[in-house]
């Protein structure tokens, strides 16, 4: 048989493969570089960039918990300048499309971080982050309320043409709403879910483990939560879904698209096995030639209930 | 290059209360005192990140890695029933390891589980000419750990218990003041408690000895991308900042930590 | 050394220690009598109660999940009056305390529950689920906002002595909200959490796994998230926390008592080991003999941050 | 009386393709036929609920537990690594077994790995003067499992593949079927895959004779206390009702079953 159609599209980018590292989990790429062929890569997706340099949170920062990771890393990044002086001439040079992920403090942080990314030479897209745990000022506080994350997309949206991916919590009681305040506001897809609030506690220390007390639940454990979020949204928004939360395996990566996620991210899987992406597309790719599936496109939502 | 492997493990013994010495059979590219190997404890995702050993010693031609390890949690007593024939899923040499300085004395200073990067480096820095003295700490005598491997090494190994069952009775940190009153050495390497460092730190500082300390941080990735495992360090210019201590560390300075 | 004391009160209620079942996870209790000494708890907590018989959720009801279990019961349980009937006689000769969990509907069904149990000889107190995801009328609609949730437990309030725990969901943006909503409405104390809301995926079918496409995330995966909620709430309501979600051991227990949990309940742990319960109370005597701590209530919300 | 228990790996061999057979040392309080155990397959909570698994026989003398699975998923895989020595964390036995007519002769319908209660049942109702036919259905001839066992028992053993690698060429319950025309029997039991019960409750019920089935469905508890494993029946009024299969069943009559 012949090879299997891997390409979708999403927020008019052509992906190669639907499958993308989830922002902070991949550094700017650099560091895979020895593990997987980044031009393998369905997109590349970055950390977090700031304007302003980011120290980040008070270590420890990492916890774990069963089959999760609690993070608490705080967006610790060079900053936007820093950002395009330095990381931007590596990816630029790569084939699959480089879509930046911005957080901001204040509203006018985001927008400021979109006008300067604006037709930055190999940026592809804009991945809005409302939805970091671990900030005192913005993040959360704009992913938390369909009205404010509509506010930000619609400021972000006037002054960049880059295709926008707002990237959404599920610490939130009704997450098609804020899916469908950022669509209305102008937003080209969504990307979720960031992490999960929690906690871990150190009990011979009588201290939280995390020096920022707590911190967001990635990995395995939150799957059925991220499924479940992702499985509403796509059902009731018209712009595409990256899927994302406790991908491990090609196995995870098909649940997802058949709850209808156009792409996926991986994670935490990236921190346990550098190899994973690689490993899941080479999955996805041997799932639909033994199913004679001709075209990924064909098991995206194709959930049966 | 990928430094992802599966080791087939050759021998998993025993050494001391709770503390195992594992041999792996894997090819490792190059591996220097200091550096460690990230290894998944379990089958499942539960524990999910891997955990992060000190590589105790490493034999290119039987292509042989050796670690030695603690029971503290889940990870390692999973890691503590591996039987021969068993294969463990491996990332590695990764990090910065020690830099030996021009000069030829040094002095390593192990506290506890400490020896496991020290024994690698003393046995490195012994074979490549240099007059070493390794300064061993424990709890007791039986924390003294694989002392007897290092017979037939030019290295001098000089003993602390806390309870004064073997050596100088008191931490090694006041063994190794003693003999800084009248020792020379021309570059400190130190490995254990954060307490124990720090005061290897001062005492290195107050003669102006250069030393290095490694440090231990959670990790997730062990690659420098998710920068989990920061210690507040101080830059050129005296300002403070976050380090990954898996890519810039393990080893750093001891002048530039922020104790 | 004595004994530690290991008596707490909640709500009015003395618990001759601070560990009972979650409501759902023990059936009427007597399902574990050959597993564990029912008279050894602090207290019993019925599954949910409806004012009519319950058939169900269709089959397949339970999922398992990495560290986790998705259920969709859907509160199948014989009604009011054949628990009245059946269950409360075994019930009511047991020495701990008996909370009946109660779930209705409407309001009114809620308030019709509490209106009858009112009295009732051997009910000790009500748990008012309003936060079950399994069901389409009544339970998370009531919970996900303060002000639902605040006008249900008036309305509970007004046709009842009983102690009134108000059991809360975390699928909210603000917990603490709806925390504060109900201590505000007269609640003498609240339980949290309920289940997330997750989903499983069967990739061979292409079909959801659960009979109900989605449920109620449960177990060890959950833990971080039930932590942090318990943490934040106790801090910020007077009324005493029950501190449930993935506690399987002592160490858990010991945990969600730091974080401020005047008492924890034990759920998915055990459908797992049946013995869960008995080892968790025996573990936490033995942690506080160890280190010397006379009263398990020296150790309530003693986390340091 | 707590049927929680920790059982020792006698042996644990591979009897076919990926399906095992595991000795258990341990001791149970008078086991039936159609009873399942409930096994935790892990030491970490990632597999986190037990497996049901069948009592696939049990020697009380020498307090010997047998099982007979096949690897599916994690669990079982994880069961199949087990070896000798090793300890199992079980629970049972469960549910409500099977239960024998006052009539001698007796058909049992074992499809795949529904051998695993039938053997048990086949040896119990030899030993207690049944008649016993014994119809084993497989995709093919390697599928036929452990039936050299039964020999020199007063079991008649009727064979049938999909392939005709062995015995009747086609589904066991075409054979039974066959049988049936000229056959007597005062009671039929069943397990294997839920369509072939269906057909086999609908033989049974054409003809009245009484039948049972053993039906699988997902646990979590195996005690009747979460509701999580129910099926539907019907009622002694005909209505329909969720039934719990673990305390309930897994045995359960044919013309209960909502199929
Ligand atoms: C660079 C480096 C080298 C090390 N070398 C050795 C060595 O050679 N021998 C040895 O016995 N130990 C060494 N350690 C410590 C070792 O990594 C931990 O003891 C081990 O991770 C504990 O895992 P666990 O599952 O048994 O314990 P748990 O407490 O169950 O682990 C829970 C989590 O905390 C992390 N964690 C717990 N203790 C530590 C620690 N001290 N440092 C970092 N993370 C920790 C684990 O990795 C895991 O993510 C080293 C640590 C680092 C950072
Ligand atoms: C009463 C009863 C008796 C059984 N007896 C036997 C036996 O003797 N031999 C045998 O090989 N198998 C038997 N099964 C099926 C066996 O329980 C499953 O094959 C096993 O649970 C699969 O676990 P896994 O982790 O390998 O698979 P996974 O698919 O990874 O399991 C995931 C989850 O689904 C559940 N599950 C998967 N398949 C089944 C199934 N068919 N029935 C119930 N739950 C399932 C698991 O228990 C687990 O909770 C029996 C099932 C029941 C209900
Ligand atoms: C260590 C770590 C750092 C992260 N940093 C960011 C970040 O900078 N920006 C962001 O939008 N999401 C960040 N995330 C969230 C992930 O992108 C992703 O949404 C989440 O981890 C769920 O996916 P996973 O379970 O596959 O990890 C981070 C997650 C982890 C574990
Ligand atoms: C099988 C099952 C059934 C449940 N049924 C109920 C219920 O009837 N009423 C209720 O308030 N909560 C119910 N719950 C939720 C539990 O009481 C508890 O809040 C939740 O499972 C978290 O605790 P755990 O992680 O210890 O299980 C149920 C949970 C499970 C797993
Ligand atoms: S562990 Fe990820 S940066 Fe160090
Ligand atoms: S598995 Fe819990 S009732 Fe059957």
């Amino acid at each position: 048989m012949v090879k299997p159609r891997m390409e979708v599209e999403l927020a008019g980018l052509r992906l190669q493969n639907p499958v993308m590292p989830a922002s902070g989990t991949f550094g700017f790429g650099e560091e895979y570089e020895g593990y997987l062929d980044l031009n393998s890569l369905g997109a590349i997706v970055t950390k977090s960039v700031t304007l302003e340099p980011t120290p980040g949170n008070p270590p420890p920062r990492v916890a774990e918990t069963p089959a999760g990771l609690l993070n608490s890393i705080g967006l610790q990044n060079p900053g936007l300048e820093v950002f395009l002086r330095e990381k931007m001439p590596f990816l630029r040079q790569l084939r699959p499309p480089v879509i930046v992920n911005i957080a901001g403090r204040t509203l006018e942080e985001y927008v400021e971080l979109a006008r300067r990314l604006d037709g930055v030479d190999g940026v592809a897209a804009l991945e809005v982050n409302i939805s970091c745990p671990n900030v005192k000022e913005g993040g959360l506080a704009f992913g938390s309320s369909p009205e404010q994350a509509a506010r930000l997309i619609r400021a972000v949206r006037r002054v960049t043409t880059l295709p926008i991916i707002a990237k959404l919590s599920p610490n939130v009681t009704d997450v098609v709403a804020v899916a469908k305040g950022v669509e209305a506001a102008g937003a080209d897809a969504v990307s979720l879910i960031n992490t999960l609030q929690g906690m871990a506690v150190d009990l011979e220390r009588r201290r939280p483990v995390l020096g920022n007390i707590s911190g967001g639940l990635s990995g395995p454990a939150v799957k059925p939560v991220a499924l479940y979020c992702v499985w509403r949204v796509a059902r009731e928004v018209m712009i595409p879904v990256i899927g994302m939360g406790g991908i491990m395996t090609a196995t995870d990566a098909l649940e997802f698209l058949l709850a209808g996620a156009r792409a996926v991210a991986v994670g935490t899987a990236n921190l346990v096995n550098p190899r994973a992406m690689a490993e899941i597309i080479a999955g996805l790719e041997a799932y639909l030639l033994q199913h004679n599936i001709e075209d990924v496109n064909q098991i995206i939502g194709a959930l049966e209930v | 290059m990928s430094s992802l492997w599966q080791g087939e493990v050759v021998a998993n013994t025993a050494v001391g209360p709770d503390i195992y010495h594992l041999r792996l059979r894997t090819a490792l590219p190059g591996p220097r005192p200091g550096q460690f190997v990230h290894l998944r404890c379990g089958s499942s995702w539960d524990p999910l990140l891997r955990r992060p050993l000190s590589i105790h010693d490493y034999n290119p031609a039987r292509q042989e890695l050796e670690l030695l390890y603690q029971v503290v949690g889940r990870g390692t007593a999973w890691l503590a029933g591996r039987r021969p024939g068993d294969f463990l899923d491996g990332l590695g040499p990764l990090g910065r390891g020690f830099t030996l300085p021009p000069g030829p004395r040094v002095a390593l200073v192990a506290g506890g589980l400490g020896i496991a990067p020290l024994f690698f480096l003393a046995r490195v820095a012994a074979a490549g000419g240099y007059q070493v003295t390794l300064y061993v700490g424990a709890r007791s005598r039986d924390g003294l750990l694989r002392l007897e491997t290092l017979q037939g090494l030019a290295v001098e190994v000089q003993r602390a218990t806390d309870d004064g069952s073997a050596g100088f009775a008191g931490p090694v940190t006041s063994l190794l003041a003693r003999h800084l009153e009248y020792k020379q050495y021309d570059g400190i390497f130190a490995c254990g408690p954060r307490a124990m460092l720090a005061e290897v730190a001062k005492l290195a500082g107050q003669r102006g000895i250069p030393a290095e300390v490694s440090l231990e941080e959670r990790m997730a990735c062990g690659l420098g991308a998710c920068r989990g495992c920061v210690v507040a360090l101080y830059g050129e210019d005296g300002s403070i900042a976050y380090e990954n201590v898996c890519s810039a560390g393990p080893v750093f300075p001891a002048e530039k930590i922020v104790w």
